[in-house]
Parts: structure tokens; C-alpha cells; sequence
């Protein structure tokens, strides 16, 4: 990654309206995101947890694209890899450490769904169920209501490449450019569904798919989280702007196994992985900071102690909370009084 | 009180509902303008706008999925289908999300949300314009499905459905949009849902039903009365998610002898979990087995007139099987 | 129309390939369907009928596509207005009349179905339904069908481009792409879904979806037949040759109320009806080929008698014919005897 | 005779019958390679080739759709949905077309297809990789349905299934798969869809069921008969759709008390239509009211494990019900 821009001494990141200091945490919580991500494989292999289903490599374009995004007004509909995105929103690891252990505490879902299915009203995050694509129209919905009432809010959504090719993709992408609502689509295209490589899942480009509903798509390179700052910055604006949706297709590598109970080596290489887990832009991005004096080895491993603290904190509280009661195991399926719901 | 046409009562309820409540708005295909197909949205759009009568792409789980994320957004959607043969393209929307969003998130998103679509035949509209897709939808939790078979019912109910905090599937019968008229109140008023309502009383046997075959059953127990002395105590279940037991087990507890009745074909129908609620809790009450009156087991009803006729229930088959189940 | 081509006194049809007697053949077929499809209406309006939908002004394009195909090797998946389509392949005015009245001898569904639900094994036409653009994924599997066992045969369906918002446009196209199949997708963009005009159900152009499936998408104008021929027998070659499926756009305009049961002036104007009856492009083939000294109007009160003649007889055949019997009305719900179905 | 793990007799169907007819194919998600989630697959694209054990798309729409296309071209597919949670975006495929293509056709195109589709809880999995379908696809005519219990039954339904000249379902319980082993003949045979089978036979109390609760049954029946004397009669439905309604009523008959039980939650379940069979046509024969030990309904089970345990029937709840009602 290297610096850009007419005006000497401009970094890429100012040049794109961020200060040093948002460039930091940015990277504080693509750090955050990595290190949840491998405690949480470690826990699995080590047999305290039964799942985990992994981000890594992917966090740095999620957690640039929530700087883009207006943490106040702005819906979210992540999916199951998102947790850059997440604790960019401001859920905790203690959270996401109550959802692994299926806790009652999980502000998600109290432990009743599996891991990586997101969803808290207090941070604008919007559930999300394991039937892929589902959340597109939601989030289509999520933007119809702000238009009708005059928010200015946007709602953006996360997918992988495989789970673009749902019906439910296309409803909601022609849905919403038929309208010109507040949506940012965001594919994440990392190359696998599964065992499916993108060539097996579509001939042509995730991003071209938005010329056929009359709004812009745009393909970018995960690895270089600037950029995606930038293109959902654009993005944001054009929502906000009455210009309609945006297709982002946000090119990556899932360098794990698809969830811990996935053996990738019966359908991909070795050789193949490691090429990918060589370009990650976790450690690139932070040599960019450190080249511009914003960050240093003392500071690295201050956060990295930090990050290990709040990390064993959050498993041991994670560990140690109790299930749902079973009293409580088979509420809520409806509203239990009449005034439930009626708020909002 | 003024006598209403069901579509009527229908429209009059969405229109009073959208006058009290801005967040209420309807959206489906060709809802706008063209006022739906039946005409059950005709003047919406003039009164409430482009966006509160909203013509949608054709894409039913998108006008699910949409309608679904309006309503975690706060607002008050109410769905349109064209048919409801038309809704299975959302049955994933319906069953996975609208259905689970309470339990899942455990309370702290909910999902307040009406679908309507027209059921059942008669109308010469062939095997996919007829369909009572009941049983696709019953016995998912997470749902509450209504099935008003009166105006009086179709406006209190969709009153109280579109107020319900929770999915609602509100199946109106296409038959009786224009064939059926009572009496029906100006003003606010709502049908509590889950409560079944005695249509007509009598000591001899017990109809329990839904929709559009109770209209048959009270002209055939009418003429039962006159003709055989036999009296039909007529349950009309209102809302067939959740059933309401106790008025099942009232109704079948007064006679002893029942036949239910519907137009969804029998198997797998909401027959089938009236009998086994019945057969679980009143065997010993019982003077007759249980019997049920429905469509036949076939994809869907035929075009062709006398198809269509021998496919549907009338007065006559009926009264066939409720002087059958008297004199058993 | 008017004709090009550099040699002089080559025809636009012989520059094609069509020979002469082709051209007409495919202007009488174009007037058989206009002239069962008024009949129709008439009867619909007489009370003869309960229903009719009509293709008019279609039946030109839905006429000369089939002119491309191969009749004896490819499968057809037709939409509710392809009048023009079936009587091309061989479906008799008589047998469009038997459905028309929902009588046993209609060989679609021996008048179980609405009247324009087309099916017929023998002639390679799939039996369709009424829920939109559920024929789309089948047509891919016949394409799939095709290419494992090595077949030459090439499937083509057709559909609205209100349906074409379904998720099955979406699933169906992106698989064939994958695949590479023998598809042909076209789209009859009439300009209307019932009531919605095309501005509210897409922001894009239909043609254009095809680049983000990997495929070529082609719009073509609907009056112009020669010209839809030409593109399909393009889009035929290449799927011969293994080079994958096409999608066609079709730009036409539905003349007539979306059906007998629909009051079209509700929602749109008699003068943007006008204009566009104008544009009919069955008088102006029909000049085109006065031109060119292949039809005269001796020919054409010949030909309108002798249709006049059979669409009477149809007519009074299957207003006569019987209904299914009771006995056979609630038939073939699951084969008779395990022997069925085990063909082909 | 060879001990086969359910799973195993799954995958030695499909290879066989591929051997056998080079019409049949495998089509899915994963399904090549990696020779799906479970494994269900796995060999039979080294065997077969890419175009017949076919990785596609992730849209199960089109799964369904391309199969049907594909069968009445004159193929035998076999599409498999990763879980049957996730087979909901297929419903209109499989409600609307492959049940209706025969009789809308009047018998001119069919649709011998299968759909394997994964059911049932107890692998933490939570609310969508838990759920059982049946009640969503049960009542639809013109589509069959069959729920293995044994490896036995898991190979000849298959092959009768693939066989089939209609649409199946065949609904396999991933529980089962590495659970359950029993007898399979090394060649071919089918076991008839629509017959039920004896699992057990006793004369105190009928227990009617699919899938895997039938183990938990007769686990409990075991120690009732050791320790209570109590001899359970346990009839595998095999086939849901159509029920055997001769097996259903034979063993009835056999004892005078029913327990009817599958994992699916119990209002609109399988159970239903079993009880209402049994009301319309035994009513007399009966000595204590039909009971129904089922999934609660709730709208799927949490992934927790007490919130699963919970949830999920298991030998020693069947014991209890079992037990009460034989003292009833
Ligand atoms: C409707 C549906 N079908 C199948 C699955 C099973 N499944 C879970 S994740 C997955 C692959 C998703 O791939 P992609 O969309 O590329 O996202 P990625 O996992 O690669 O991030 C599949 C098939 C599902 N969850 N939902
Ligand atoms: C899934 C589904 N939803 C709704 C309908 C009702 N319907 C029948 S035709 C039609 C409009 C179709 O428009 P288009 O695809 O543009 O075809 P056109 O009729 O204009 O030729 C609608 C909404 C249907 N048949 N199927
Ligand atoms: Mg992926
Ligand atoms: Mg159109």
C-alpha cells in the first residue's frame, strides 16, 4: 500500500477525509476482529465450544466500511463472517463470547441460534437467520420505511458471493433500484461457498449484476481497506443523496475452512490457501500506519495485551454464564402482551 | 348498522386503518392504481399516495422480505397476494423469517406484519387461481393465520390483525367477496383472534368450519331444521392459528356428534388437528365418529365447469352429510 | 421495413436464409394466431367463454423466433401469450379452441387449465402453470438434460418482463450461465405486468441482466420480425455450438387489456394504446412481402377465407365436444401403474 | 447380511441405482467433492463424473426447478437440500409444479424425481439446521413422502423412490446417520412406498411414528416390557404421504391405545392426520383417547444444549408416556 495524492505529505487515508486517529481505530478493530476470531477457533479445537465459523482476512473491509456508515442513523444486516463489522458497531467480545457459548446473556439471541447470526435492536443491527439471503429484502424493507419517513438513514447488507445467486438477491436488488432506496448491497466474494469455487457458482461478475437493475456496482479489492472506505463512502452519499442503491462486491479469500466442521482440503489446496493468507492486509495495514508514525511495535503489543486481557475476561464470563433457563427456553414465539412490539 | 359486501369490509379496514395510523401501508401487485385485482385496494392510492398503496415489482418474497423489514423497522405493512396460489414463491420469507424473528432474537425484534391473500375456488379460475393453501402455512409456529367467513368478521379481524404485534396470514375467500353481506359497524371495532364464534345453535350435531363452506352449511342446516326437525350447532373457527380449543371442545361437548368441514382438500388440513384436539380430549363425548367434509385429495380444482362443481362443497353435499351424521 | 443488404435484389429474408415460401409460411402463421386471438376475444365477449388473454401484436416476434428452432430436437416452454409460438409448432386452431372451451380433447390439459396454459409432449411443448417464471429453471433443466446425454437440442422459454423480477429469472439464467447450457431466455417486454407499467417494475434494461450472468443479452424490437429472427437463430447457433445460453429481450407492447377480466383504462391511456397499435408490424410484413411480389391481396382474402373457414369449425368443434367425464376429473393425480412415466 | 450405517445405505442406493440407469443424477450444493456436508455423497463424483454428481448454484429454487426440467426430459435426478430448513426457497417449485405436473397435464408430461432432504435436532445445530418439514409439504396431493428409520428401509425406499414415477420426498434423519446400523442386502430390493411396517409387536398399547423417535420407542418399550410387563406395538408409517391407512388401523386394532409420536412440532403435524384417521374410522375400538407425544410448538429448537435437550423426544419421555397411557 502506497501513499497517493497530488499534495505531498497528505496520507491516503486524510486524503479521504479520515483523521489519524480514525485511521488507528480502524485498524484497533480489524486487530480486535482477528484476535476474537482465532480465540474462538482455539476454543473450538480445544472441544469448549461446539462451532465457530470464521472472518479472518475479511475483517479489514468490514470494519472499513462501518467508517463509512452513520453508526446513529444507518441499519445494519450483517452476515455470518461479519464480526469486523460488528464490534465496529459497537457489540462487545464479551457478547460475541456469550453467543459462541450459547449463553443467556447473548444479546443476539440468548443463545438460541448459532454463532455469527447477529442481531441487537440497541446497536441497529437486525437479525439474521441461517437461510442465506433472506436479509436482503429486509434490508430493501429497512430502507422503504426510512424513505416513507423521511430518515435519513441507510441500511447496508452483507452476503457472500454464493449466496448472491438466491432469488431473494434479485427481488431485493430490482426491488430497491426500482425505488431508488438507501441500500448498499455488499457482496463479499471470497472466492468459495463451501466446497463451491466462484466459477461453479457464476459466470459473470457479482458487481455487473447491479447494470441490469439501473444502479451502479462496483467490484473492490478487499486487501486494500482504504478503497473500501472510499467506494462505500461514495456509496453512503449517493444513498443519502436520493441516488438510489449501490452493489458492492468486495473481492477476498476465505482462508479458513468454511466452519470448524469443514476438512477445505478435499477441495482446494494447500498451496492455494497459503498464496491468499500471504496477500492479507491486516499486517500491510499496519505497516502503512507505523510508516506514517501513527503506530509502533510499543503500541502493537500494548493493544495486544489489552486485546489478550479482554479477550480471556470475555471467555472465562462466556464460560462461566448460565443457558437460558428452561422455563424460559420456549418464550417469545409470540408476544406475550398485546402492547409488545407496538413501540419503535 | 350498514350491510357491507366482505371486499368491502375489507377495504373499509385498511382505509380506516391507514387514516388512524400512518404507519400502516399496503403494497402487493397492482394494489395502486388498478386497485388490486379484485378490487379489494380501490382507492388507496388516490387517498394515501403512491408509496401508501405501493405497486410493487412482481417478486412475492420480495414483497414478503420487504414487507417483513418495513415491519422490524416499525411500520405497519400489510402484504397483498395476488392469490394466494401465488404466495408460495414467499414461503420461505413467511416461514423462516416473519414466523421466527420474535423467537430468535428473543423478543428483541418482532415482526408485526399482515399477508392477505384470496382462497378458494369457485370462480372458474382453474387449478392456480383456486388453492386454499392453508396447510402449508398452519401448524408453523410463530404464525397466526385468520380465515373470516363473514363482513362483519373480515373488518374486525384485519383490524386486529394489523394491530397484532406479531404475523399475521389473513386468507379471505374469494367467493365471498361479493357474495356475502352483513352487518358491519362504522366505527373501531375488533374481532379478538383466536376465538371461534357460534353462528348458529342447535342440539342434533356439530359443524365446525372456516371460510366459505359455512355459508353452505347454515342454508343446509336451515333446511334441515324445516325439513328433518334437525338442529346443527355451527362453529365457524374464525382463526385457524391458534385454534381455539375450549370453543371446540364447547361446541362438540353440546352435540356430541361432529363434522368438520373445509375447502382445503382433507389431508393434512386443519381438520385433521380439530379432529386429534377432539379425539385427545372429548373421545368420551362422543355419539359419532368424527367426520370431515373437505376438498378431495387433488392438486387443485379443474376449470371446466362440471370439474369445478364436482371438485367444490356445496348446500347440498352438505346437508348430505349432516342429515347423514344426525341419523347416525 | 425497408430492405438492405448490399446485393441488389437480395430480399432481407433471403439475406437470412429464409427462402421465399419460408417468409410466407411465416406470415400465415402470424395471421392464424391474430385471427384465432380476435375470435376469442369475440367469443369471451359473447359469453361463450369465461376468459381469454391475449397475445396481439405479439404473435409476429412469438412467430418468427420459432422460424429459428428446430422443431424436431428442441423444447419449448412458452408463456400464456404465445399463441403465435405454439400454432407454429404445430398446435391446431381446433386444439387451441378445445382449451379455449375447457373441453376433455385439449391435449394441454384436457381442460383442466386456464385457456393459454400450453403443454404437449408430442409437439415439444412442456406443460406450463400459472405461477410466472417457474418454467424458467425447467427449461434449464431440459438444456441439462440435453447436454449429458449429448443431445443437439436447444430449450427456449419465454416469459414477461414483469416475471422476470421472479428469483427463478434470477436462479435459472445464473445456472445456465454456469453451465454453459443451450438455453434461449426471452423475455416479451410488453411494457405492463396487469396494471404496473415497466418503469415500476425495473430500473434496468431486462437484455442487460444477461452481462452479470456471463451470457449475451440482446434487445430486439418485436416489430421488427425479421430481425427476431435473425438474432434467434444467432442465439440458436451458439447454443449448438456449446458457447451457452442467450438472453433476448423483446420490446413489444400488450395491445389489448392484460385479459378479458381487466379494465386497462384504469391505469393507462387509449391514446398511448393508439400509438402503439399503429406500430403493428403484421400489416407492414404483409407489405413487405407485396413488395417483393410474394403475396397479393387475391392471396390474402384467399387465405383469411379458408381461416375464417377452419377457426369456425374449431369453434363449433369445441364449443360441442364434451367436458371430462366425472369419473376422470380427479385422474393422474400419481401414475395408474408404475409402468408410466418410465418412457422416453 | 452386511451392518450398514443409515448413512452408508443413503449413499449405497445412490451409487447403485447410478450404476444401474444412467438417467439418475445427483444434484446440490457441495454435493461433488467434498461429497456433501454430511458425506452423504461422497465417491460418486470420482465414480460418476462432475455432470453426475453436480455442484450448483447456492439456489434451491433452481435446484428443484432444474430437477423437475430435467426429469421431464426423461431423467431420474435426485436433488439434495443441504438441510431441509433450507429447502422453504423450493416450495413453489415443489407445491406449484413437480405435484401438479401429471394431473395438470392430464397424464401427458410427468416428474419422477426425488428431493432428499435432511431432518431432524440433536446436533446442535439450533433453530435451522433442526427443523422438521413434513407438516409444510404433508396434505399437498400429487407429491409422496417417505421418512426412513432403519438403513434397511433408508436403501429399498430410495430405490424405490428414484424408481418412482412420481415426485418423492424422502425425508433422511441426520440423527439416524451415524446412529443407526442394521441389516442391508448387498443387491437390489425396494420396500413399497405407502406401507407401513411392524417394528415391535405387543398387545398393550399401539405406538404409531417415523424417523427417528422410533428408536426412543423402542428403547422404552424394551424396559416397559422388562419392567412393567408392558408390551408396545410400534408401527414405522415408513411412507407419510400416502399414509397406510390398513397399517394404521390393523394396529390400532391390535391394542385399543394409541401414542402417536414424531419430532416435528405437534399442532398440523403428521400425528394430526394419523388421529383423524383413526377417529373417523375406529372410534369404537378405542380405550383411551388418542395422545400425541410430539416437538413442541415452538418454531425451532435452540442450539443450548438444555435448550435442545428440552425440546427433543428421548427414550425416557416416550417411556413416560408410554406407561401412562398403558395404565390408562
Ligand atoms: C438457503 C440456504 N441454503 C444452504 C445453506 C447452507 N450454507 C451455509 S453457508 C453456505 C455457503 C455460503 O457461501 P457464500 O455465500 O459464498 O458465503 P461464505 O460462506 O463463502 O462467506 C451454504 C451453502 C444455507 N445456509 N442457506
Ligand atoms: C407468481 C405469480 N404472481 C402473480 C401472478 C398473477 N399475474 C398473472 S400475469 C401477471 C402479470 C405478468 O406480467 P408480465 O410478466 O409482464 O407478462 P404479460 O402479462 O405482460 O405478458 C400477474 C401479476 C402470477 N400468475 N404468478
Ligand atoms: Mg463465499
Ligand atoms: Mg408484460
Amino acid at each position: 500500500m502506497t501513499q497517493t495524492g497530488s499534495v505531498k505529505n497528505v496520507s491516503r487515508h486524510a486524503a479521504l477525509g479520515l483523521s489519524d486517529e480514525r485511521a488507528v481505530q480502524m485498524y484497533e478493530k480489524m486487530l480486535l476482529a482477528r484476535k476474537f476470531d482465532e480465540r474462538a477457533q482455539l476454543l473450538q479445537r480445544a472441544g469448549k465450544v461446539n462451532f465457530h465459523i470464521s472472518g479472518i482476512t475479511q475483517e479489514p473491509s468490514q470494519v472499513a466500511m462501518t467508517f463509512a456508515m452513520d453508526l446513529e442513523k444507518d441499519w445494519f444486516l450483517p452476515y455470518y463472517r461479519d464480526y469486523g463489522l460488528v464490534l465496529s458497531l459497537g457489540m462487545t467480545v464479551k457478547e460475541l463470547m456469550l453467543s459462541l457459548f450459547a449463553k443467556e446473556e447473548d444479546p443476539n439471541s440468548a443463545g438460541r441460534q448459532m454463532p455469527g447470526h447477529f442481531g441487537s435492536k440497541r446497536l441497529r443491527i437486525v437479525t439474521g437467520s441461517s437461510p442465506v439471503t433472506t436479509q436482503v429484502p429486509h434490508a430493501v424493507g429497512f430502507a422503504l420505511a426510512a424513505k416513507m419517513r423521511g430518515e435519513s438513514s441507510v441500511s447496508l447488507v452483507s452476503f457472500g458471493e454464493g449466496s448472491s445467486n438466491q432469488g431473494d438477491f434479485h427481488e431485493g436488488c430490482n426491488f430497491a433500484g426500482v425505488m431508488k432506496l438507501p441500500v448498499i448491497f455488499v457482496c463479499q466474494n471470497n472466492g468459495y461457498a463451501i466446497s463451491v469455487p466462484f466459477r461453479k457458482q457464476s459466470a459473470g461478475r457479482i458487481a455487473d449484476r447491479a447494470i441490469g437493475y439501473g444502479f451502479p456496482g462496483i467490484r473492490v479489492d478487499g486487501n486494500d481497506p482504504l478503497e473500501v472506505y472510499r467506494v462505500f463512502r461514495e456509496a453512503h452519499e449517493r444513498a443519502l443523496a436520493g441516488e438510489g442503491p449501490t452493489l458492492i462486491e468486495i473481492m477476498t479469500y476465505r482462508v479458513t475452512p468454511h466452519s470448524t466442521s469443514d476438512n477445505d482440503l478435499a477441495y482446494r489446496t494447500k498451496d492455494e490457501v497459503d498464496e491468499h493468507k500471504a496477500l492479507d492486509s491486516l499486517p500491510v495495514f499496519r505497516q502503512y500506519l507505523t510508516d506514517l508514525g501513527l503506530w509502533s511495535d510499543e503500541q502493537e503489543n500494548e493493544l495486544l495485551a489489552r486485546m489478550r486481557r479482554e479477550i480471556d475476561e470475555a471467555t472465562q464470563y462466556g464460560e462461566n454464564a448460565p443457558f437460558q433457563a428452561i422455563e424460559d427456553a420456549f418464550r417469545h414465539v409470540y408476544a406475550e402482551n398485546a402492547d409488545e412490539g407496538k413501540g419503535q | 348498522m350498514p350491510v357491507m359486501e366482505y371486499i368491502e369490509a375489507i377495504r373499509t379496514a385498511m382505509k380506516d386503518e391507514m387514516e388512524r395510523d400512518s404507519r400502516v401501508f399496503v403494497l402487493g401487485e397492482d394494489v395502486g392504481l388498478k386497485g388490486g385485482v379484485f378490487g379489494t385496494t380501490k382507492g388507496l392510492q388516490q387517498q394515501f399516495g403512491e408509496m401508501r398503496s405501493l405497486d410493487t415489482p412482481l417478486a412475492e418474497s420480495a414483497i414478503a422480505g420487504v414487507a417483513i423489514g418495513a415491519a422490524m423497522a416499525g411500520m405497519r405493512p400489510i402484504a397483498e397476494m395476488q392469490y394466494s396460489d401465488f404466495m408460495f414463491p414467499a414461503t420461505n420469507q413467511i416461514i423462516s423469517e416473519a414466523a421466527k424473528i420474535r423467537y430468535r432474537s428473543n423478543n428483541d425484534w418482532d415482526c408485526p406484519l399482515v399477508i392477505r391473500a384470496p382462497i378458494g375456488g369457485g370462480v372458474f379460475g382453474g387449478l392456480y387461481h383456486s388453492q386454499c393453501p392453508e396447510s402449508v402455512f398452519f401448524g408453523t409456529p410463530g404464525l397466526k393465520i385468520v380465515a373470516p367467513s363473514t363482513a362483519y368478521d373480515a373488518k374486525g379481524l384485519l383490524l386486529a390483525a394489523i394491530r397484532d404485534p406479531d404475523p399475521v396470514l389473513f386468507f379471505e375467500n374469494k367467493k365471498c367477496y361479493r357474495l356475502i353481506s352483513d352487518e358491519v359497524p362504522e366505527g373501531d371495532y375488533t374481532v379478538p383472534i383466536g376465538k371461534s364464534k357460534v353462528m348458529r345453535e342447535g342440539d342434533d350435531i356439530t359443524v365446525i368450519g372456516y371460510s366459505m363452506p359455512l355459508h353452505f352449511a347454515m342454508q343446509a342446516a336451515e333446511e334441515l331444521s324445516r325439513e328433518e326437525g334437525v338442529e346443527a350447532h355451527i362453529l365457524d373457527l374464525r382463526t385457524i392459528q391458534p385454534l381455539d380449543r375450549e370453543g371446540i371442545l364447547e361446541a362438540v361437548s353440546r352435540t356430541g356428534k361432529v363434522l368438520i368441514v373445509h375447502e382445503d382438500n382433507k389431508t393434512g388440513g386443519v381438520g385433521a388437528e380439530v379432529a386429534a384436539i377432539i379425539s385427545e380430549e372429548l373421545l368420551y363425548d362422543l355419539d359419532a365418529p368424527i367426520r370431515r367434509l373437505c376438498g378431495p385429495d387433488v392438486p387443485a380444482m379443474p376449470i371446466n365447469p362440471p370439474g369445478e362443481k364436482h371438485f367444490l362443497l356445496n348446500k347440498d353435499k352438505l346437508k348430505a352429510a349432516m342429515l347423514d351424521l344426525a341419523r347416525f
